[in-house]
């Protein structure tokens, strides 16, 4: 965690979901890129943030798509963020004893299903083993949690457009960052709506 | 994927983390733990006229050190639909093993063909557990009725069990054991039982740092089984007293992407004779 | 003989006239020897062993319960026009960037300037106190204190205390009658004179910038800046530095503060720069290549002159 | 006009409630006590009082006596919380921290001072979401308030203030003895102390 820094943070808003996360690449005190993002995207309207270890961000991403896609081809259908956030989960859980270090943060729009007409914006984090926490209003990890959650428990209100939503994710990560050495470096955040993803890179701090 | 021990869990990255622990010196990620308060007491029998049964209770915050993860999260589990399991210890532990007991108690009834007994569960978490000795790191309160009647047990981490009428688990075990031991009776109803209990969770919620948010009480009798998720919530946040709405274009960012989700599609009617070219170049 | 009898002899009661040792406890804090009185020492066998165990004073023990601030890029240049001296103004606990806003020059009078590095209450107190000693010689000597003399006076107070837990890594700046002198101090007991000194986190990142940029000859305007893109570029690359830029000069009537600037800005601006520059360039790469040309002979700037300051301690 | 928040922390951290007539002075004076480098104290202390000069200050202190004047500062068990969120909404109108653009022909930000009654709201705000993150901060919310000679006390005594949107609720005011200098009528500091319950849980 410490080692290369960074954080993730999502939030959700009226039938929207945010999720942001710095770019900052680090070797402990040294930047080394200022293009790191740490969020990928599973489907459409379904991102994942891992932010921890730098190779445990690839490794796990790499094995979280393989598993993704072997999902869809067997369902022939996309992957719900609910559903999605227990694959995580295990793959998390699988090792115990040796664990990935990453804490993921997942944000998605579910789709409408006969079964679930309408679904809400739905958000999870775990921690590095895997333990599932499903918040209604906002998830943070990575080296700047602390800050993320000072901030985004004072900013955060209920039921904000894509628009407003934006700003408030945005305020929230820009100021958490300032505060800790180890994220910064300028921050990407994603705005999931029900017809578009809106991706916008800020203008952070770059020291 | 790459395990080829059959115990589920995958050790490949132990020497890689002990290396990195070394270099970074202890500033590894701490796991989720559940502070908590968790109780069980039986209730009914006797006098009561009462059915027996087991009331188990939880408070509802999750921390990594001194933060709060989850303020609502859930600590009593389903094992069977008779038995319930409270957890303390390593959230993601006390979740698993759990789930993993729920499953092979549901082998278990469908190849015994009856319904599974209380200490049946509780065998089968002591023994996994003991075969990790402590470090799966659930303590567990578990509690159900079958038809021997109402079972109340504790199960620590390295796989010692308790059989009492009352107990307590978890870092608010002392404050909520105090109200136990002065409020304990036998053959209580099924009522106090649950103001019982809901009293000994309050008393984790306020003098334990570990717990907080809400009560979760759980009831089993021999007929039913009633999950009372957030029985009591003492700890709900007030509106705040300012607005903390930003104005839109607030921060400044260098570049956007917009992806639409829309499809857009027109339908062109072509010609006939170029219909039919098509057609043929597809043949 | 008597002389020295009382020199030797334990300090007599003190009797503080300082107005603000008002209380029973009040001590005056300086001895005849004029080390530093009322510094409680933890009792244990070993203070430095403490330190270490309860702040990351002296280790890297990220258990410690007492965070002091660590973490800082200070750099100091001599050249022809004096002395440039310019610092970033962060302060970490862990990664917990605890202040963007700190002093880390100390003005020890007119002429003095001390930089700050380690931990942030011992380069203030003890600079600060250095202020007193170098005042005291003023007085008794009618002169001010060479920079050389005002720095040794500081490394042998920090020797005192070596091994019990200091932390500092400073540079005294001034201008004295051999004209401008750097010395670095540290409270290992190291004391150099140089020409370009660069302390902290983010030094390696500032010698950079520093030596491909440095020349005796600087004029008075390419010295600050060089000062500044150094910080930049250390408060850019080092997590530990960064927020803001203080830039001092050093002349011969004392010292200038020329302002303080956001690191984070300046790197942008300087970002702008080079594309500029770049589009520039692309642009006059055909026919007129006046534009780079220009540029090309800014920067082969003669530095013919031999350095006429030698190194001599 | 400035104002320190206190928490309460298992692990001892006092905010230094300050009321200076010569601030400076009181700085140096708290310097002093804190010389005990090789030894030192576990406490952060943050110290607010009226400067000479009749401007609010904020002076922070580490353990080993290094110290600062700041426009705010968080400093405890939850210091990392509160301190990114006040520089959002305080700092705002420094220099430092803008990560706020302005809106299109308003006026730039003037490093000024917020009204008391931001100020209260802000720093009731703070603590409840620290308390609702931080298992060590709770159950209730002390504030002092100094204010300076001549200076209305009317927007923190006066009915319509506390039936204002922005004033905290369940916030009661209560006025401190003077702990300076007998001074004169219209010439004197005015503390005030605000308390408010926070979740206990």
């Amino acid at each position: 965690m410490e080692m290369n820094g960074g954080s993730v943070v999502a939030m959700i808003g009226k039938d929207c979901v945010a999720i942001a996360s710095d770019l900052r690449l680090g070797s402990q005190a040294v930047g080394l890129a200022s293009n790191f993002e740490k969020v990928f995207p599973v489907n459409d309207k379904l991102f994942i943030g891992l932010s921890g270890l730098a190779t445990d961000t690839y490794t796990l991403r790499e094995s979280l798509r393989f598993r993704v896609n072997m999902y869809r081809m067997k369902e022939e259908r996309e992957i719900t963020p609910e559903t999605f956030t227990h694959l995580v989960s295990s793959t998390l859980y699988e090792k115990r004893f040796g664990p990935y270090f990453i804490e993921p943060v997942v944000a998605g729009l579910p789709d409408a299903t006969p079964l679930n007409p309408n679904p809400k914006p739905f958000i999870s984090t775990m921690d590095t083993i895997g333990c599932i926490t499903t918040p209604k209003d906002f998830a943070v990890a990575g080296t700047a949690t602390d800050k993320l959650y000072g901030v985004a428990e004072g900013l955060w209100e209920p039921d904000l457009e894509p628009e407003d939503l934006f700003e408030t994710i945005s305020q929230t990560i820009l100021n958490a960052m300032d505060r800790d050495a180890l994220s910064g470096w300028g921050a990407v955040v994603h705005v999931i709506s029900k017809d578009k993803v809106v991706t916008r890179y800020l203008r952070g701090r770059m020291d | 994927m790459s395990s080829t021990n059959n115990t589920g869990f995958d050790f490949s990255n132990h020497a890689r983390n002990q290396f990195l622990g070394e270099r970074l010196g202890s500033a590894l990620p701490k796991a989720t733990s559940t502070g908590t308060t968790i109780v069980g007491v039986k209730f009914g029998g006797g006098t009561t006229g009462e059915p027996e049964g087991v009331c188990l209770g939880a408070d509802t915050r999750a921390t990594g050190g001194p933060i709060v993860a989850d303020k609502n999260c859930e600590k009593i589990h389903y094992i069977a639909n008779h038995i319930r399991c409270c957890g303390a210890g390593t959230a993601a532990d006390t979740e698993f093993v759990t789930n993993l007991i729920s499953s092979n108690m549901e082998l278990h009834a469908l190849s015994s063909g009856r319904k599974p007994q209380v200490v049946t569960a509780m065998t089968m978490l002591k023994q996994y557990l003991y075969r990790y000795q402590g470090h799966v790191g659930a303590y567990l309160v578990i509690g159900g009725v079958d038809e021997t009647g109402a079972h109340l047990f504790t199960v620590h981490a390295h796989g010692s069990t308790d059989k009492l009428p009352y107990v307590t688990m978890g870092s608010g075990s002392m404050a909520a054991m105090a109200v136990f031991e002065s409020g304990y009776k036998e053959n209580l109803t099924r009522q106090q039982a649950i103001d019982l209990v809901s009293r000994a969770i309050r008393s984790g919620i306020f003098n334990d740092l570990g717990s907080g948010s809400n009560v979760d009480v759980c009831v089993i009798t021999k007929d039913q089984t009633e999950m009372l998720r957030n029985y009591e919530m003492p700890n709900e946040r007030g509106s705040k007293t300012r607005e903390y709405k930003f104005r839109r274009g607030t921060t400044a960012f260098t570049k956007e992407d917009i992806k639409s989700l829309i499809f857009k599609e027109e339908v062109k009617i072509l010609p006939p004779s170029l219909d039919a070219n098509t057609a043929m170049d597809v043949a | 003989m008597e002389a020295l009898v009382q020199r030797l002899a334990p300090p007599p009661a003190h009797v503080d006239p300082d107005e603000y040792s008002v209380g029973g406890d009040g001590e005056g804090n300086l001895n005849a020897l004029g080390v530093v009185r009322g510094m409680q020492v933890p009792r244990v066998p070993d203070p430095a062993a403490f330190l270490s165990t309860y702040t990351n004073s002296m280790s890297q023990n990220p258990q410690a319960k007492i965070k002091l601030e660590h973490g800082t890029t200070t750099l100091a240049f001599r050249f022809r026009g004096g002395i440039i001296v310019s610092v970033d103004s962060r302060a970490t606990a862990g990664s917990y960037i605890a202040s963007g806003t700190v002093k880390k020059v100390i003005e020890i009078n007119k002429y003095l300037l001390g930089t700050m590095a380690g931990g942030a209450a011992d380069c203030q107190y003890w600079e600060t106190y250095l202020g007193m000693r170098c005042r005291m010689h003023e007085l008794r000597n009618k002169e001010r204190i060479s920079v050389a003399a005002a720095s040794k006076l500081l490394a042998n107070i920090v020797y005192e205390y070596k091994g019990q837990g200091l932390s500092m890594g400073t540079m005294i700046c001034g201008w004295d009658k051999t004209g401008p002198q750097i010395f670095y101090v540290d409270s290992e007991g190291t004391r150099l004179k140089g020409n370009v000194f660069a302390v902290g986190s983010g030094a390696t990142f500032a010698y950079g910038v520093l030596d491909q940029g440095y020349s005796y000859d600087l004029s008075d305007e390419d010295a600050q800046e060089l000062g500044r893109r150094a910080i930049v570029a250390a408060g850019h690359r080092d997590a530990y530095s960064g927020n803001t830029n203080n830039l001092f000069h050093v002349r011969e009537d004392g010292w200038e503060f020329l302002g303080n600037k956001d690191i984070s800005e300046l790197w942008y601006k300087y970002e702008q720069e080079k594309k500029d520059a770049r589009h520039a360039t692309a642009a006059g790469s055909g026919a007129d290549a006046g534009a780079g040309k220009q540029q090309g002979e800014n920067a082969a700037r003669p530095t013919t002159e031999v350095q006429p300051v030698p190194m001599e301690e | 006009m400035s104002f320190t928040g206190g928490c309460r922390t298992s692990s001892a951290v006092l905010a230094v409630n300050g009321f200076a007539a010569d601030g400076k002075n009181f700085v140096k004076r708290v310097k002093q006590r804190l010389e005990r480098r090789m030894f030192p104290f576990y406490v952060y202390n943050i110290l607010a009082g009226i400067e000479e000069d009749g401007t609010g200050a904020v002076y922070s202190f580490d353990p080993v006596g290094s110290y600062e004047r700041e426009a705010c500062r968080g400093a405890g068990a939850a210091q990392s919380l509160l301190q990114p969120f006040l520089d959002n909404q305080v700092m705002q109108v420094q220099i430092y921290f803008k990560n706020q653009t302005l809106a299109p022909g308003a006026e730039p930000f003037v490093p000024g001072r917020l009204p008391l009654s931001t100020v209260l709201s802000l720093v009731v705000d703070a603590f409840s979401s620290a308390t609702e993150r931080h298992i060590e901060v709770g159950d209730g919310l002390e504030m002092y308030v100094v204010m300076a000679p001549g200076r209305s006390a009317d927007d923190l005594t006066a009915a319509e203030a506390q039936q204002a949107k922005e004033w905290p609720s369940e916030l009661t005011v209560e006025e401190m003895e003077s702990l300076g200098d007998e001074q004169e009528e219209g010439k004197a500091f005015r503390v005030f102390r605000l308390r408010r319950p926070l979740k206990r849980d």
